[in-house]
């Protein structure tokens, strides 16, 4: 396999910039934004370096290791500081520095006025290096790296403004729960030791083929639930919403862009488990199928623009999953959707980012409306993820979208029949609340607060949102003109005989759009056609409720997990205290009573001493006659 | 007569003298009591002498006797001032120091 | 320089350096002292660039005749195992040292007491390490509860004396267990040919099973009282909540490890068979620690009782990797010790300046310091998730060790252990959400951040931890050999890979 | 019948001959002497027998004879290394008693009377204590080198008088110190008579008075057992009254307290390693060979003893009855060198008595210190905060509890490690358990002592502690210097002992 010298500096450069960040401390004030966009640029050309020396090999050639040094090695258990460059890889590569870069450049506007904006740029950096850690590691050991550091770095972000409790509470909620997720993958690990006896993709890959079925489903389940707690996948998802804490650009990036799409990188990776695995395929398509339709469903009722858009993403990664459970061929469409949604999905973050930052902070779009004369570019920008998203043609998501629920419905038989119609469903929801989103926000007329004079955001806020745009209308079709992604990818994952296909492409695009043509529609009759009171109204439908309850996810893990186990914790520490120190003193009690009771026998009477030595005596005669006898 | 019977007296001696220790409240009486277990060990001596048939047993109860008149003088030395610093006799009244 | 006793000597002389200062002269007490220590570390080092990795054999061996009477001598040697300890106790004392500067004045002694106390407890932590002679051991290990129970009784805080008595109790319970299985173990080395005390020659005694089973227990009991293990634990979280933060690094950090360097190093070696017999039951406890200690760290409110019921967790997954029996599970536990005693170093000290700057230990009391002692929280936020073992700190790598370790023979321990993660993340983030995030309480605003010396005193823990999560080769070359050596005594070989039995 | 004069090897003898010498000029120097001159004259006198009689034994350590005194004296290893022990131990114990504030100027005045204030004035301070302390000392060197009957009963009576009188003569607290005497006294008398009765079946038995024949007669068997169980089990009684086991300890707690601290140092310490002496002896010549009869009572007895002693001792309040239930215990730990019949175990043993003797004075030393105005304070909540008031005082009795406590680097430990393994290595497993248990026990309150004088706080109560006199100061830092170098270097005096450890018969 080739090798080479420069893929360590993906990493260096942008974890450089954050330690440089966070040991100069306030000195590093002035420059310290500059500092980090370069170091995340600069990570960027290198990534595209990359791609231009991939470009110049041949197919199978593609794939690029560079070993650093020997990390861990204990007895058959070794694993390197390895960096692997692949196909599937560098599209993560670039869409991390790419995306990354332009949010940098956003915020060094948008965080302009926090005096803890170097912070935040260290933050940034040190997500940027850790991510791509992730993506770069040859073993699972390696991507767990990357993996718990993106968490470190969301827990940071997400926290960025902890001086509110809420806030504080938010992050430590989603480094929990990923925790949670992570232990999935460090038994994914043990297993793959265990049975394998190697951590790296390479030597699984090589011997899933000899490796019972059994052991791969377990490594997959538990990788699957890796993947639910980084993806915010069900029934993990509950962090995600409160993840909106963070500010916007923080969304963009690792909210919606990168980070959460981790899940779908670590399952397309692990392809030759999955394929091996079908119980675990079946898994990850139900958990996908799930989320899709349970992040949709929320997606309806939030008010908050932020987390109508997280509800989204993880809407929208629900399709990622989904097409990644539907194995070889979804692989390809699966990561196609996350680079298209990486695009449109941040424009629009960074488009509700832009608004926010109009309309000082405000992310209740009850309190919008009619801004589209006031901030066009944020309109027009915002608008393009819009029909990017919905999957209108020629727009991204037509194409990536499609394939996925094209190829749910190819996945053959009833369960083919089920996956198609829920992602058509979803796609119909999709519509309604991105369209309630567009209306509520832009159209309409004003429903602001006194104080709010909305504003169009500054130069260096809406380039990285006119270039997020353009990716939102052309990736798409970039992508898949002649397959490019799909060949582009062919070489990793191992391809069986095609499905047959249960519809044709071109019926199941029409039932799509069907479908979002519903959603739009009874958007439009709802929100445009009649007033939009700028409070939530009380009398709705018992399902709007538990939708804005976020289908009650909250409560369900308070009720199940956090009251049981903070009752434990007090039960156990009162057990400590009583029972098991409590023998300790009872000890120390006992030798104190039977002292305090003996010292009786020194009545201080001559009588009874002399008593007692003749009983003792007369006791040793006793003790005489018995051993005579 | 039997040598054994006067072990028997002997025995009977030393018993009645150290129930007298445990019993009697005076403290010469108590010590007479120890006095006469001395003489039961001498009798004993004694009577073992002449069953093993050699003078040691009669030599040790002289010596016994010597040591006993040590003993006394002691004793009484310790008993007087007691008494005289209590104006009792009895044992039980000496008991400050217990527990 | 390669002589153990005169490594072991070092710190003496420099305590009566310190002894024949002026009572007046108190800074140049502390400077004395804190020379001693840095030599010390220093030629440890040096010792450490000698030590021949891939020799199994004692190095560095000396032997003099003691107790001649009853064949006790004064033999020291080391191997990888006791290396890195020693490494770890002789480059925390100057720390410890440096960052407790002022600790001493609040003690019912003099400064010099305070630092003479210290030196004369580093001669032995380095002594309990090196012996290979059991006698010796065994008097060097009751020995060293002495300057320890003063330590903690005089200097402490609140309930001091209490906690010293109940911590010295404890030790001493153990250690005469510990003294009738040594004392069995000598006379048979009577009957066997010729009284002794050398380790080697005690681990070739011939015992029938239950011998030496109760022998093993008479030491396990000891051990697992200095490690702490479920339910052998309560004496820890007095001690380190009264010690002052100095005194708890080298209590848990150093001492406590006597205890798991004790099952390795004597109950695997001398009691092959009955260590077989009674790993199941450790390993269970080694688990309910891990969980146990978790959970009790996630209700404590004291945040020194909090650090000292993690220390119970983490000394769950030493013992568990000990006794797992393989070589990933072996190593892990070794390198655990050295790097827990880092990651809890660094919690202890930056959470004493804490609060000694608060003036209470109470969680609650903080709040919002991330903005008003930047360097401080960040300091501490760093110690805690090494604590919680983040991939990329030191801790990561021997935690993960040892899961994998176990894993291969143990899975369901392992597992149940793993979940020990989360809840690390929980005991850790909990008390830093409520002391460095949040509005700041009222009373924090005037909080001094780190000064020149605390950031010195930190800054080389931090670089060790971050160092070794990303190159621990260095240590775990050291610790290989010895770990392979152990196991194979033991008769174990790793787990094959299973490919699932297909 | 011709009368053949007795044969005496007077340079064996000399140590006891010396010191009854010395016995009876002193008591001349109490009758003639004008009461100036009279302490300091007693002192040196005494001093200076006790130190002559050490040259004496030190220059017989490598004789061995069974005809020193006609077969009624043994002098042989362990009987050099007892009487070494027991002299070097009353040396320091009577630089404490050389402090006359300790005694009463007259004994026979009644407490408190004109009489007695009057003697206190004019200084007429008696000093028969000096002589007293001589003819003890002579009884505990005659007592374990005794080789029959009638020597052994003689010498036990010869240490228990002069102690019986010793014990009444304190200054302070007179009724208690008297009352102490009759204690001791009827106690004592009592038990001796149980011992002269076991005397009377052994002779009965062996139809022999000296060791060797009971010994012979044992080997021999053929004996009425009876007897001979009847003779062992009441001359054990005396015996182990003497050494103070449970049950027949009594005495001790109140006797301990009651003394003038002088002499309950000199008592402890001195009386138990002539009785564990002659125990041994008796025990480890003449009845070995009858092992079967008595290991299981002796057993027994000892860990009752050390289990007894050591709870008891958690719930005292005054220090002087902590040490004597302390020294019960210790009574248990060494009746485990008694059952151990080995050559390790006489060893052990002997290294335990020297060692615990000369801590036992030391810490008693420390007691006389602790003074306020009404004299000895020894009351423990009254030692509170010691180590603020006076650290070295402090530190040197906490040294002391610890060797007590038989912690390492202590001589205390090195004893308890050489007795118990001896124990164990005789297969006597019980009592090595038991004794590890209590030795966890006895810890308890050591350091319950250490933690009143260190960690708690003084109490304003003019409890003061006294400038030691260089006397006292010497017998203090001596105890200490030997306490520890046993601990940490006992090396030599162990190949000593060893090399002298064996009973000639």
């Amino acid at each position: 396999m080739t090798t080479s010298n420069s893929l360590v500096y993906l990493i260096a450069l942008p974890l450089l910039g954050a330690t440089i960040l966070l040991l100069a401390g306030r000195r590093a004030d002035k420059w310290g934004h500059i500092l980090g966009t370069l170091m995340s640029g600069s990570s960027f050309a290198v990534g595209l370096y990359q791609l231009s020396q991939m470009l110049g090999r041949s197919n199978t050639a593609r794939p690029v290791e560079q070993k650093l040094f020997e990390w861990i090695s204990v007895g058959s258990f070794k694993v390197d500081a390895g960096l692997l460059l692949d196909q599937l890889s560098i599209c993560f590569v670039l869409l991390i520095t790419g995306v990354g870069t332009l949010i940098h450049i956003y915020s060094i506007s948008y965080m302009s006025h926090d005096h803890d904006r170097r912070r935040f740029f260290a933050y940034l950096n040190l997500f940027i290096a850790a991510m791509l850690l992730l993506v770069l590691g040859n073993s699972y050991l390696n991507l767990y790296v990357g993996w718990e550091g993106v968490g470190l770095a969301s827990y940071l972000l997400i926290g960025f403004w902890n001086q509110k409790p809420a806030y504080a509470t938010a992050s430590k909620k989603a480094f929990v729960m990923n925790r949670v997720g992570d232990m999935g993958l460090s038994f994914a690990i043990m297993i793959a030791f265990a049975t394998v006896g190697t951590v790296s993709f390479a030597g699984i890959k090589e011997h899933a083929h000899h490796t019972s079925t059994a052991a791969l489903t377990a490594m997959g389940i538990m990788l699957l639930v890796a993947a639910t707690g980084k993806s915010a996948q069900f029934p993990l998802q509950a962090w995600l919403g409160d993840a909106m804490a963070g500010p916007t650009p923080v969304s963009a990036l690792i909210h919606a862009a990168t980070m959460v799409t981790a899940g779908v990188y670590l399952i397309t990776r692990s392809n030759f488990i999955f394929d091996a695995a079908p119980t675990a395929q079946l898994l990850v398509v139900i958990v996908g199928a799930i989320t899709l339709l349970f992040g949709a469903l929320i997606g309806t009722a939030k008010d908050d623009i932020k987390k109508a858009l997280a509800a989204s993403t993880m809407s929208q990664i629900g399709y990622m999953i989904l097409g990644a459970g539907l194995g070889p061929v979804g692989y390809a469409f699966a990561i196609m959707h996350l680079l298209t949604h990486g695009f449109f999905k941040a424009g629009m973050f960074l488009g509700a980012g832009s608004v926010m930052h109009g309309m000082n902070d405000e992310v209740n779009m009850r309190k919008y409306g009619a801004l589209r004369k006031f901030m066009p570019i944020t309109f027009v920008t915002f608008g393009l993820g819009y029909l990017a998203i919905l999957g209108v043609p020629p727009f991204a998501g037509f194409y990536s979208k499609d394939m996925i629920i094209e190829t749910a419905f190819n996945a053959g038989g009833i369960k083919g029949i089920l996956l198609g119609s829920v992602t058509l469903l979803g796609a119909g929801i999709t519509a309604f609340y991105m369209t309630r989103v567009m209306i509520l926000t832009f159209t309409g007329k004003a429903r602001w607060d006194e104080e709010a004079h909305p504003h169009e955001s500054p130069l260096l806020m809406w380039l990285p949102m006119a270039i997020l745009a353009i990716g939102s209308v052309s990736s798409g079709y970039l992508l898949s003109r002649g397959d490019a992604l799909v060949n582009w990818l062919s070489p990793l994952f191992e391809h069986h005989g095609e499905h047959e296909e249960l519809l044709a492409p071109i019926v199941v695009s029409a039932l799509a759009l069907g479908m979002v043509a519903i959603g739009v529609a009874i958007a439009f009759l709802k929100y445009s056609r009649q007033e939009v009171a700028s409070v939530a109204p009380e009398n709705v439908s018992v399902f709007t409720k538990i939708a804005r309850e976020d289908l009650m996810q909250d409560r369900f893990n308070e009720a199940v997990f956090m009251r049981p186990g903070q009752q434990l914790t007090q039960v156990l520490v009162k057990t400590d205290e009583a029972v098991i120190d409590g023998a300790v003193r009872g000890v120390g009690k006992l030798a104190m009573g039977s002292s305090s009771l003996l010292r009786g026998v020194q009545s201080g009477f001559v009588r009874s001493y002399a008593a007692l030595i003749f009983v003792g005596a007369a006791l040793l005669i006793a003790a005489i006659w018995v051993v005579v006898q | 007569m039997d040598a054994a019977n006067y072990l028997y007296l002997s025995v009977l001696l030393f018993t009645i003298g150290a129930v007298g220790v445990v019993v009697r409240r005076n403290a010469i009486v108590v010590f007479m009591c120890v006095e006469l277990m001395l003489n039961a060990a001498n009798l004993a001596f004694v009577t073992f002498s002449r069953i093993n048939g050699d003078l040691n047993g009669q030599v040790v109860a002289f010596f016994t006797m010597v040591v006993a008149a040590c003993e006394v003088v002691v004793g009484l030395a310790i008993i007087v001032t007691i008494y005289r610093s209590r104006r009792s006799a009895s044992v039980d009244d000496a008991s400050l120091l217990k527990r | 320089m390669n002589s153990l006793i005169l490594l072991m000597l070092l710190p003496i002389i420099g305590s009566i350096a310190v002894a024949v200062t002026p009572k007046t002269k108190e800074v140049l007490t502390k400077q004395v002292a804190l020379g001693t220590t840095v030599v010390v570390a220093l030629a440890t080092i040096a010792m450490a660039v000698n030590f021949q990795r891939d020799n199994v054999e004692l190095q560095f061996v000396e032997k003099y005749s003691w107790i001649p009477t009853f064949g006790i001598n004064f033999a020291v040697g080391i191997d990888g195992l006791a290396l890195v300890l020693i490494l770890m106790s002789t480059i925390l004392a100057p720390i410890v040292v440096l960052a407790g500067w002022n600790e001493a004045h609040g003690g019912r002694w003099s400064v010099k007491t305070f630092y003479i106390l210290i030196l004369v407890l580093e001669t032995m932590m380095i002594g309990v390490f090196v012996a290979t002679d059991v006698f010796l051991f065994y008097v060097i290990f009751e020995a060293m509860l002495i300057p320890v129970y003063f330590l903690i009784g005089g200097y402490g805080s609140g309930e001091r004396s209490a906690a010293a008595v109940k911590f010295l109790i404890y030790s001493l319970f153990g250690g005469l267990l510990m003294l009738a299985s040594i004392i069995a173990l000598y006379v048979m080395s009577g009957a066997q040919g010729g009284h002794t005390f050398d380790l080697q020659a005690l681990s070739q005694l011939q015992m029938s099973s239950t011998t030496q089973n109760f022998l093993f227990l008479g030491f396990f009991i000891a051990f697992a009282i200095k490690a702490p293990l479920w339910p052998l634990h309560t004496w820890l979280p007095d001690a380190a909540a009264s010690a002052t933060p100095g005194t708890s690094v080298l209590l848990l950090g150093v001492l406590d490890k006597v205890g798991t360097f004790g099952m390795i190093r004597y109950c695997l070696t001398l009691f092959p068979e009955a260590s077989k017999t009674f790993t199941p039951l450790i390993m269970v406890l080694a688990v309910i620690s891990i969980v146990y200690g978790a959970i009790l760290a996630i209700g404590q409110k004291d945040l020194k009782r909090l650090i000292a019921f993690t220390s119970i967790s983490h000394f769950g997954f030493i013992t568990m990797g000990i006794f797992a029996m393989t070589s990933q599970g072996h190593s892990g536990a070794t390198l655990y010790m050295f790097n827990h005693g880092f990651s809890t170093a660094a919690l202890f000290i930056v959470g004493g300046w804490m609060i000694a700057r608060r003036g209470s230990s109470t969680i609650a009391d903080f709040g919002g310091l991330q903005r008003v002692t930047p360097v401080m929280a960040w300091s501490f936020f760093l110690a805690g998730m090494s604590s919680l073992a983040l991939p990329g700190l030191s801790s990561f790598v021997s935690e993960f060790l040892v899961l994998v370790g176990t894993f291969t023979r143990y899975p369901v321990h392992a597992v149940i252990a793993t979940f020990g993660i989360v809840l690390a993340a929980l005991y850790i983030l909990i008390p830093v959400q409520k002391a460095l995030h949040g509005p700041t309480t009222p009373g924090n605003e005037g909080l001094s951040d780190l000064n020149l010396r605390e950031k010195i005193a930190i800054a080389p823990v931090i670089a060790i931890i971050i160092a070794l999560g990303f190159y621990p080769s260095p240590l775990l070359n050291v610790i290989n050999p010895a770990s392979a050596h152990v196991i194979a005594q033991m008769g174990f070989t790793d787990p094959a890979p299973t490919n699932g039995d297909k | 019948m011709e009368f053949s004069a007795p044969v005496l090897n007077y340079t064996l003898l000399s140590p006891m001959l010396i010191l009854l010498g010395g016995a009876l000029i002193g008591v001349l120097v109490e009758a003639f002497m004008s009461k100036a001159l009279r302490p300091i004259t007693q002192l040196s006198v005494t001093l200076g027998t006790l130190v002559l009689a050490l040259v004496q034994v030190w220059k017989v350590r490598n004789e061995q004879s069974v005809s020193a005194a006609m077969g009624s004296v043994v002098i042989d290893g362990p009987a050099v290394l007892l009487q070494a022990s027991i002299i070097i131990i009353s040396i320091i114990s009577v630089l404490l008693i050389a402090d006359t504030e300790h005694f009463t100027a007259l004994a026979a005045s009644l407490p408190g009377s004109d009489e007695e204030r009057h003697a206190l004035q004019t200084g007429n301070q008696v000093t028969e204590v000096y002589p007293l302390t001589l003819f003890a000392v002579a009884g505990m060197l005659l007592f374990p080198v005794s080789s029959d009957l009638i020597t052994l009963f003689v010498a036990l009576e010869m240490l228990s008088l002069p102690l019986y009188l010793m014990a009444g003569l304190s200054r302070r607290r007179r009724l208690a110190s008297q009352e102490s005497a009759l204690k001791y006294f009827l106690l004592g008398a009592f038990s001796s008579a149980f011992f002269l009765f076991g005397a009377a079946f052994l002779y009965g038995y062996s139809a022999s008075i000296t060791f060797s024949g009971i010994r012979d007669a044992v080997v021999g068997g053929g004996g009425n057992d009876v007897f001979l169980l009847i003779g062992i089990a009441f001359l054990s009684v005396g015996l182990l009254f003497k050494v103070g086991a449970v049950p027949f300890h009594a005495w001790s707690p109140d006797v301990y307290q009651g003394a003038p601290t002088p002499v309950t140092a000199f008592m402890a310490a001195a009386t138990k390693v002539a009785a564990f002496g002659a125990m041994l002896r008796i025990y480890y010549t003449s009845f070995a060979n009858a092992q079967w009869s008595w290991t299981p009572m002796l057993t027994i007895i000892a860990i009752i003893t050390m289990v007894f002693g050591s709870l008891v001792a958690i719930a005292q309040r005054d220090v002087k009855r902590m040490l004597a239930y302390s020294s019960i215990a210790h009574a248990g730990f060494l009746l485990t060198g008694v059952i151990a019949l080995n050559k390790a175990g006489l060893e052990a043993s002997l290294f335990y008595l020297f060692a615990y003797g000369i801590t036992t004075v030391g810490a008693f030393a420390i007691v006389t210190l602790v003074r306020d105005s009404a004299g000895e304070v020894t009351d423990l909540n009254r030692w509170k905060g010691l180590g603020k008031r006076s650290p070295w005082v402090a530190t040197a009795f906490a040294g002391f509890l610890l060797s007590f406590a038989g912690i390492p680097l202590t001589s205390g430990f090195i004893g308890k490690f050489s007795i118990f393994s001896a124990a164990y290595e005789s297969g006597a497993r019980s009592v090595v358990i038991a004794g590890v248990l209590s030795s966890a026990i006895a810890a308890f309150f050591y350091i319950r002592v250490i933690v009143l004088m260190f960690f708690t706080d003084p109490v304003e109560d003019g409890t003061s502690v006294e400038i030691p006199s260089s006397l006292t100061s010497i017998t203090v830092i001596f105890s200490l210097i030997v306490t520890i170098a046993l601990g940490v270097f006992p090396a030599p005096i162990l190949n000593f002992i060893s090399n002298l450890a064996t009973f000639i018969r």
